[in-house]
């Protein structure tokens, strides 16, 4: 039962990891990046690293996403505005 | 099954990395490449632990459990993998602040238009 | 064989793959959606994790997935507030279902647990998590709407 | 050089890589197997110092110099986060206007974000006795307190940050952590060497020795680290506004972005 497990959050993080990849729009990369610090977390509570999934929760969950977020936000807010660039 | 079990992990690390790699290489958006960097990332994780685990086993936390009771998994990998999963986000936090930047001096995250500029 | 692994497995296989998919493909409504219930279904299988493994401590994780899976959402709830009030993802049947697994592990674990610490943190586990859920479907749902439209 | 070509070139190196990386996973010790003559030595090592979470003896005891050095790390990138990020001359902060956010969604995350500061808390103090630690909980509280911009408003979120204390704090906690390796030296031992203190009775909050201290430490730096991170983040997202973006708004050719032209410049700032 315990190798079903890991076989199943491998496959998970597999699948998540392509996926973010594939997702060329940031903002939809930040979601699966979300999804994928969830499946990290369950891959390594059943690895039996429950440190490590507490890292990856507290990390992937929510700081990360926010961190890209606001970056999307402000590279948006400035490429929305017209075009003549400082350069 | 047990003999594919025995390397699967690896393998899926591996994998996860060459991904990230493919997506850094291919990526249009400089935000993106930062998310496939944190992919990649998460493939040293996988890794790690990997090579840390034994099979029954748990986790080396004694708080419930009698020291000595159940065989335990390797604690030297997850404390190594630990530290890198905060430290890392905070340097994918700095590849933002570049990117930040980037999109203020040249106004725009396409690592292709960038490279015009310059030349 | 172990029943509590075998649920988490299954409640795992359910939540992390109808997750995946439905954050991979969609308009960004479904995919909000499936992000908040991803977070929702995984906080009950490692609930049923920790039981499986005889760990009372791995029940901190179910524990910040509970209050930080919301928290997450609410993030795309409010930066992508402008790109929702077009398209408000309602999946008010999905959510509750959601909110039942989440409730009927705990309600189990609780009775298997007994009164004591386990229990209330426990139960603390299942308002945080069966609240943040209902909050985060509603945040998304035009919990930022009005917002700068006038 | 082309996309094309360059494109090649990656698939080419990366099936090289693949190919080493794959025989290397052949010959690695098989995954599950039960030799770890480290991992044991560790568990050891973590018992003879009554400190019950081996993965916090690693870090902060067996490992503690390493860990300092993930400590500067961190602080380094802090720093160039703050240095990047700075207001440049050319911008000036427009406050935001303040949001409107649903009834229900505001009170959950208010109520919220006290249990969430104090989980956070939880998670550094048993560092040392059940899953969690410094690196861990002090993100938790970090984010929580971010919970008073998701669910209320940036103004809300400045009032109860003032982002110098975070600063100091932020360094203080590093320095406390350099103070507590030196304190060894002068003890007559080695830095960061964990002789320092009764190691206590094993499996309560003060067992360890310095393990506890360390951990607090951490979790402390942590907490301000990512503070301060976010705090320069959503200045650059929400305040922060460039003089020339600014005066292309006013001239009125902003439907681009989206929003209503009633806002002009600030148009997104409001949220």
């Amino acid at each position: 039962m315990a190798d079903a497990l890991i076989v199943l959050a491998l496959l998970a993080v597999a699948g998540c990891a392509t996926s973010a990849v594939l997702n060329r729009d940031p903002t939809r990369q930040a979601l699966v990046l979300a999804v994928l610090g969830t499946v990290l977390a369950v891959l390594f509570t059943v690895l039996q690293a429950p440190d490590v999934g507490l890292s990856q929760l507290a990390v992937g969950s929510a700081l990360t996403p926010l961190l890209i977020m606001l970056t999307v936000r402000k590279v948006r807010r400035r490429s929305a505005a017209p075009k003549d660039g400082p350069e | 099954m047990s003999a594919v079990l025995h390397v699967l992990p690896y393998l899926i690390a591996a994998y996860v990395f060459l991904i990230g790699c493919y997506g850094l290489a291919t990526s249009r958006n400089l935000i993106h490449a930062v998310g496939c960097l944190a992919v990649c990332q998460s493939a040293t994780y996988v890794l790690l632990l990997a090579v840390g685990y034994r099979d029954g086993a748990t986790a080396p936390v004694f708080s419930d459990l009698a020291p000595g009771s159940r065989p335990v998994v390797d604690p030297v990998v997850q404390a190594l993998t630990l530290t890198d999963v905060v430290v890392g986000a905070t340097v994918t936090a700095l590849l933002l602040a570049l990117t930040v930047q980037i999109s203020k001096r040249h106004g725009t995250v396409d690592p292709d238009e960038l490279r015009e500029l310059r030349g | 064989m172990n029943g509590w692994l075998l649920a988490a497995t299954a409640v795992l296989a359910v939540g992390l793959g109808a997750g995946l998919w439905g954050v991979s493909t969609g308009p960004l409504g479904r995919r909000v959606t499936a992000q908040n219930l991803s977070t929702a279904m995984v906080c009950p299988g490692l609930l049923l994790l920790a039981q499986g493994y005889g760990r009372t401590s791995y029940v901190d994780l179910a524990l910040l997935l509970a209050l930080l899976g919301p928290v997450g959402t609410l993030v795309f709830a409010r930066l992508l507030a402008d790109e929702l009030t077009d398209d408000p993802p309602r999946a008010w049947g999905l959510t509750w279902a959601a909110a039942a697994v989440g409730a009927v592990v705990v309600t189990v674990l609780c009775a298997v647990a007994g009164p004591g610490r386990a229990m209330v943190k426990l139960l603390l586990i299942g308002a945080l998590l069966i609240g943040g859920n209902l909050m985060a479907s509603r945040a998304l749902s035009g919990g930022f709407a009005a917002v700068d439209r006038g | 050089m082309s996309r094309r070509a360059r494109l090649w070139l990656v698939l080419l190196g990366g099936s090289g890589l693949a190919a080493l990386l794959v025989a290397a996973c052949l010959r690695l010790p098989a995954f599950g197997g039960a030799r770890h003559p480290y991992g044991d030595r560790a568990v050891a090592a973590a018992l003879a110092r009554r400190t019950a979470n081996t993965i916090a003896s690693v870090n902060f005891d067996q490992r503690a110099f390493d860990t300092m050095g993930e400590m500067s790390i961190l602080f380094a990138a802090v720093l160039g986060c703050v240095v990047l990020l700075r207001q440049a001359r050319d911008e000036h902060r427009d406050p935001p206007r303040p949001a409107e956010v649903a009834a229900p969604v505001r009170r959950y995350a208010l109520s919220t974000l006290p249990v969430a500061l104090v989980t956070g808390l939880y998670v550094i103090a048993h560092g040392q006795l059940s899953p969690g630690g410094g690196f861990q909980g002090g993100v938790v509280a970090a984010t929580a307190l971010h919970l008073m911009y998701l669910g209320a408003d940036y103004a809300a979120l400045e009032r109860v940050r003032p982002v110098e204390a975070y600063e100091i704090a932020d360094a203080l906690s590093a320095a406390a952590y350099l103070v507590l390796g030196f304190a060894g030296v002068l003890a007559g031992t080695a830095f960061l060497a964990n002789t320092l203190l009764p190691l206590g009775t094993f499996n309560t909050l003060s067992s360890g020795g310095t393990v506890p201290l360390l951990n607090a430490a951490i979790g402390m730096e942590v907490a301000c680290a990512v503070v301060v991170l976010l705090a320069r983040f959503l200045d650059q997202a929400v305040e922060i506004v460039e003089e020339n973006v600014r005066e292309n708004g006013k001239n009125g050719d902003n439907g681009t972005n989206g929003m209503d032209g009633k806002n002009g410049e600030n148009g997104e700032n409001g949220e």
